[in-house]
């Protein structure tokens, strides 16, 4: 059931009980458990607090703690599985639940009191009636058995029989077409961050870690522009509240302050140089093909014609003119147009401590995400990486960890996709393009999670279709396949991306996997809550896409 | 002190000559000020074991009491916590008290041992029980491994006297001056005869020698800062 | 030079690194030892000629010396060894490390034992026998509740009351501060801000 | 608290005051001493005969030069103490290398005291002092300012004494770091198991 009332339904009834906070390992999640650790250090309530990554891992946490615990919040989990059945869940433990993860499964939506989803619905999204999903059968056979004439009993039941498997058939095509697409709800960090402002708890800190999470879900682009611009413009209300309550004396500077305001969508250019930081942008780099001479040549160009020396461009941007460093953004807005950069100034959040320099969000949300899937070199397991990813948000010296390490991962990537395009890597496989990274690459190291490998695969994908002449190219999704990282000879990873001309950010993978997967019996893990990335072993490899493509086709 | 707004207990607490009346507000400012001195001194103070048991046992107390409380009632968390707070400042106080006992034991079990009026004592019972037992185990592992191996009978001796390390009364110390003290006597260590007499006024804090301040300390004329 | 051997001892606990405890040196001890005796036999035959010759008496204050040095670097050595075992039973509790227990000769070890139930004792009797716990506490309390980081896998951990948590590897928590001090202490939890 | 922690002396137990007595001295002997020539091994005596100069540890120095009847030995200054030190440290103390030159210098320099000439032991402690005053404030400034790395290089030249100083220096700038940072309350874990867990990942890593 959706809960109406967050602080009578939820908040009130874990307090003064100790509970179980599952976390899925992605930035969003991330933000929004440390809303709900402040709120619970505030209010002194007990909690512990396990990442999970997968199915299992939510299976074993749950299964481990369940004898000591009555109530579990899942954030980013769970959502889309029937959790009473899956968790096999005793019935005096209440599951709280808020995932962005969409379509959300309906036997948790009609779950009488046990399931409780924190969140609403968005305007666009639809469920199953209630009527249509679920069918008091006892009911309808004990009417049954009341029945005297046994000609009648036939007749009649035969006519139930007819209705039932219409009634079914209708079902489960309601079903398929609510679970065909796999996409994102709104951001749970802002869900937790409006619940702290219920509870009067709401703090700078906390809103931005909301912003924060904004920024990560902009950097993935999993959700439509206009939604993220709305969201934005929400907490952006919170922002000027805060500052409004917090600095009546507007003499002073403030210690610390939140603003939102145009900024260069440049990945990490405040700790980067202009010129690297250009490169590893999606935007730029595939809008100017700067994996070319002629891009590259292009690229100095724009920058001459803005009157930026390259010595400056090229080294770090903390090092630039004072002069040049303020005008940049409304420099490169000037000339964005000319050179096809719509959209490369836009309005973000960013804050500033003193005695500290300023950070866009998008560099928190970089740092952390680059944390979160380290190099599967660095042997760190996915707790650990959670947890650095986790500190990386306090500031602090894993901050400064998290931008060196961001910087290395757009690096690995954005050679990888240039490793596709040189090699001519990206295959139409006719319904779709496919790429694959090599095993023993050692880029193949840096590919190790689903953020990263999303963001390859969206990059790859751009960069193909500034390059390619065919004009279907915007309309192809791309399957992407890198070796996993803990067994390179034997599994792969594989993930969908949806073709660039939809905007709608719905992923059909996720089904579509799951379909080519039971047809040809392939030894697979649908293991991850992200269902459009799958484990897959590569000896099913040939036959599991030659059934993709027929199913696709 | 907030003990005052856990309970309006009185407690009576033996002073030497008299009972008197105290609340526990005022044995925890007692002992917060106990505490402070303790870790200044460059010795050991007198004990005052009747008020660390007395905070002790009004920790239990006030602990069973609380326990009864709901578990999510504000005021709980905010007395608990004050507990927590008295907890710590005993035990860091008899910590270093330890310490002292610890390295200066020969010493202080000789002027202990000195001491005739029991107020005065500068062990509790168990701390003479402990630096006792702790002496004697210290003279037994040398006896085991070095002195009984020994012949020179004179050698083959444990020499408190020689071996005691002896707090460096001399050492300086940070004091605020409470009651008016006038005429204090500085001794010249030098050995020049350039011995100085100072008159201490009330608010005063000065940085002096342990030694020419010890007796106005134990009189309560200053304390430690 | 005479007292050399005491006094590598010495140099050996100067040189190890502060908390650790290099293995008993029972041989530079036996020598240290002998040499006392041997410097003790002399100056007794000496004290004996004395009358005949006055002479000796420069001897006899030399040696004396250095039995003086020797003994003070042979009790220094066992001062300080004991010294760091006292730390390490307020820091490590009443179990020692099997690593440690190797370095250290049976009196030490009757040592540590004996001390060990000194402590315990005393801290049993604190507070009319209600006992108070001196290892813990030992910074001043700023919440009642804290969040800790759990750095192995240690499996359930008793609470007041009967509550019962897991502790598993890199899972976060927040639990009473007075219940998790021990655990902090012996590196189980991480106390984080 | 701290100041129990340092003063040392009369501690008869003390580490830091052994170390510092093994230094030598060197001492003419007034008389002779019978049968123990090898103390003296360049000598070749069965004695050591009136005259003889030998390099002594402080700690048998000492006594022999107190001796009640008649002085055994008479002690002279160690170089380190003598007037062309003196005007070096006097000149500039802080350049100098009191690593090399004690690494006990003011320790010792305490023994000395009392078996130095009656002419020479007012020099003597008043150089002590003022080296000390002299070196103390440049120590105080790096202990707050140097960072982990340059430690090793900024603590070569120091007296042990001096490094105490500097360690505890860097101790209470920690201290404060950690207080600004608001993370001073966080409980540990017990220092020596976390040296030990360092120790044993150093190990690891390794081998």
């Amino acid at each position: 059931m959706f809960v109406t009332n967050i602080i009578k339904e939820f908040y009130d009834c874990i307090s003064g009980k100790r509970v179980l906070v599952l976390v899925h390992s992605d930035l969003d999640a991330i933000c929004s458990g440390k809303i709900l650790q402040a709120l619970f250090r505030a209010d002194h309530i007990l909690y512990t607090l396990c990442p999970v990554l997968t199915l299992s891992d939510l299976l074993t946490a749950v299964k481990s703690h369940k004898e000591q615990i009555s109530s579990i919040i899942l954030i980013n989990c769970g959502g889309t599985l029937d959790l009473v059945e899956f968790l096999e869940l005793p019935p005096h433990i209440k599951v709280f639940l808020a995932d962005t993860h969409r379509p959300l499964h309906v036997c948790n939506i009609y779950s009488d009191d046990q399931i409780r989803i924190l969140g609403q619905l968005d305007d666009d999204e639809e469920v199953p009636a209630f009527g249509d999903v679920f069918r008091d059968d006892e009911t309808s056979e004990s009417e049954e058995e009341d029945e005297d004439g046994v000609s009648r009993i036939s007749e009649s039941r035969l006519e139930k029989q007819r209705e039932r498997r219409l009634w079914e058939q209708k079902r489960n095509k309601l079903l398929f077409d609510y679970s065909q697409f796999s996409y994102f709800a709104g951001s749970t960090a802002t869900l937790m961050f409006e619940l702290a402002w219920k509870l009067s708890k709401d703090t700078s800190d906390l809103l931005w870690l909301a912003i924060v999470s904004l920024s990560g879900e902009q950097l993935c682009s999993i959700r439509e522009q206009h939604k993220l611009a709305l969201c934005a413009a929400d907490l952006n209300t919170h922002v000027a509240r805060l500052h409004h309550t917090n600095h009546t004396d507007t003499t002073e500077p403030a210690a610390d302050t939140i603003t939102f305001q145009k900024d260069v969508q440049l990945s990490l250019y405040r700790h980067w140089s202009l010129v690297e930081s250009m490169r590893h942008s999606p935007l730029t780099a595939t809008s100017l093909k700067l994996w070319t001479h002629k891009g590259e040549k292009k690229m100095f160009e724009l920058l001459a014609e803005l009157g930026l020396p390259l010595t400056e461009c090229r080294q770090l941007f903390c090092g630039m003119d004072v002069k040049l460093r303020s005008e940049l953004p409304t420099l490169l807005e000037g000339k964005a147009d000319k050179y096809g950069l719509g959209g490369l100034v836009t309005p973000s959040f960013s804050r500033s401590h003193v005695f500290h320099s300023r950070c866009s969000a998008s560099d928190f949300a970089h740092a952390a995400l680059a944390l979160l899937e380290p190099p599967s070199t660095d042997g760190l397991s996915m707790s650990h990486a959670f947890l650095d990813a986790s500190d990386c948000l306090n500031g602090s010296t894993v901050f400064a960890k998290g931008i060196a390490s961001a910087r290395k991962q757009l690096e690995a990537v954005y050679r990888q996709m240039q490793t596709f395009l040189d090699m001519n890597q990206v295959i139409s496989a006719g319904p779709f393009l496919y790429a694959t990274v090599l095993q023993g690459s050692p880029l193949a190291a840096f590919m190790s999670g689903p953020h990263v490998l999303g963001a390859l695969g969206r990059f790859t994908l751009g960069a193909h279709v500034s390059a390619s002449r065919n004009k279907k190219a915007r309309s192809l999704p791309l399957v992407l396949t890198t070796p996993d990282s803990s067994q390179p000879q034997d599994w792969c990873l594989v993930c969908g991306i949806p073709p660039l001309a939809d905007t709608s950010h719905r992923n059909f993978f996720g089904k579509a996997f799951e379909q080519a997967v039971s047809k040809t019996q392939s030894r697979a893990q649908l293991e991850f809550f992200d269902s459009h990335v799958i484990r897959l072993h590569v000896e099913d490899r040939s036959k599991f896409f030659d059934a993709l493509i027929s199913l696709l086709s | 002190m907030k003990m005052a707004d856990i309970t309006d207990d009185i407690l009576s607490a033996s002073d030497d000559d008299e009972s008197q009346v105290v609340t526990a507000a005022e044995v925890l400012l007692k002992i917060e000020s106990l505490w402070r001195t303790e870790r200044l001194s460059p010795t050991l103070e007198c004990h005052q074991s009747e008020l660390v048991d007395c905070m002790l046992d009004q920790i239990t107390q006030m602990n069973n009491n609380l326990r009864r409380c709901k578990k999510t009632d504000l005021r709980l968390a905010i007395h608990r916590m004050e507990l927590e707070r008295v907890r710590y400042v005993v035990a860091s106080y008899l910590r270093c008290r330890l310490l002292k006992i610890e390295r200066f034991t020969h010493y202080l079990l000789e002027k202990h041992g000195e001491l005739d009026d029991p107020s005065l004592a500068l062990l509790s019972p168990q701390e003479l029980d402990y630096a006792k037992s702790y002496a004697q185990s210290i003279e037994s592992h040398f006896n085991k491994l070095v002195l009984r191996h020994i012949t020179h009978e004179k050698l083959a001796e444990f020499d408190a006297k020689k071996m005691s390390v002896v707090p460096n009364m001399n050492g300086y110390v940070f004091l605020k001056v409470l009651k008016d003290s006038p005429g204090v006597l500085i001794s010249d260590q030098v050995g020049e005869n350039a011995d100085e007499e100072v008159d201490l006024v009330a608010g005063d804090q000065h940085l002096m020698m342990y030694s020419s301040i010890q007796e106005l300390l134990k009189s309560g004329h200053v304390e430690l800062i | 030079m005479l007292g050399d051997k005491a006094f590598s001892l010495i140099q050996e606990l100067d040189r190890s690194q502060h908390g650790t405890l290099p293995p008993f040196n029972e041989d530079a001890v036996r020598q240290a030892l002998e040499e006392i005796d041997s410097l003790f036999q002399q100056n007794v035959a000496d004290i004996n000629h004395l009358a005949e010759d006055d002479a000796l008496v420069a001897g006899i204050h030399l040696r004396h010396a250095a039995l003086e040095r020797n003994k003070r670097c042979l009790l220094a050595y066992l001062y300080n060894r004991l010294e760091r075992l006292r730390t390490m039973r307020w820091q490590l509790g009443s179990v020692l490390p099997s690593d440690v227990r190797t370095n250290l000769c049976e009196p030490e070890l009757e040592w540590f034992a004996q001390y060990s139930s000194t402590v315990a004792r005393y801290m049993r009797s604190l507070g009319d026998g209600q006992g108070l716990d001196l290892t813990v506490d030992l910074k001043p309390p700023k919440n009642l509740y804290i969040e800790v980081r759990c750095l192995q896998d240690y499996g359930e951990f008793e609470l007041e009351e009967g509550e019962v948590v897991l502790l598993s590897k890199d899972s976060t928590h927040f639990l009473p501060m007075e219940h998790c001090q021990h655990l902090i202490r012996q590196g189980v939890l991480q106390h984080v801000k | 608290m701290a100041n129990f922690y340092t003063s040392y002396y009369p501690n008869y137990f003390s580490v830091e005051d052994i170390l510092a007595s093994q230094d030598r001295v060197p001492c003419k002997f007034e008389v002779t001493v019978k049968g123990l020539g090898y103390l003296d091994a360049s000598s070749g005596n069965e004695d050591i005969l009136p005259g003889s100069k030998i390099e002594l540890p402080c700690w048998m120095a000492r006594p022999l030069c107190s001796s009640k009847r008649l002085p055994i030995v008479s002690a002279q200054l160690p170089v380190n103490y003598r007037e062309r030190y003196r005007e070096i440290l006097s000149a500039d103390a802080c350049v100098v290398d009191l690593q090399k030159l004690g690494p006990h210098f003011y320790e010792l320099g305490l023994h000395l005291l009392p078996i130095t000439s009656a002419p020479d032991r007012p020099r003597l402690a008043a150089l002590l002092t003022q080296v000390l005053r002299d070196r103390l404030r440049p120590i105080m400034d790096d202990a707050q300012h140097c960072s982990a790395d340059e430690t090793s290089q900024k603590i070569a030249k120091l007296d042990r004494l001096e490094i105490r100083l500097f360690r505890g220096g860097q101790e209470s700038v920690r201290d404060r770091e950690r207080w600004l940072d608001r993370t001073a309350h966080l409980l540990s874990m017990a220092p020596l198991l976390a040296a030990s867990n360092a120790r044993h990942k150093r190990k690891r890593q390794d081998s």
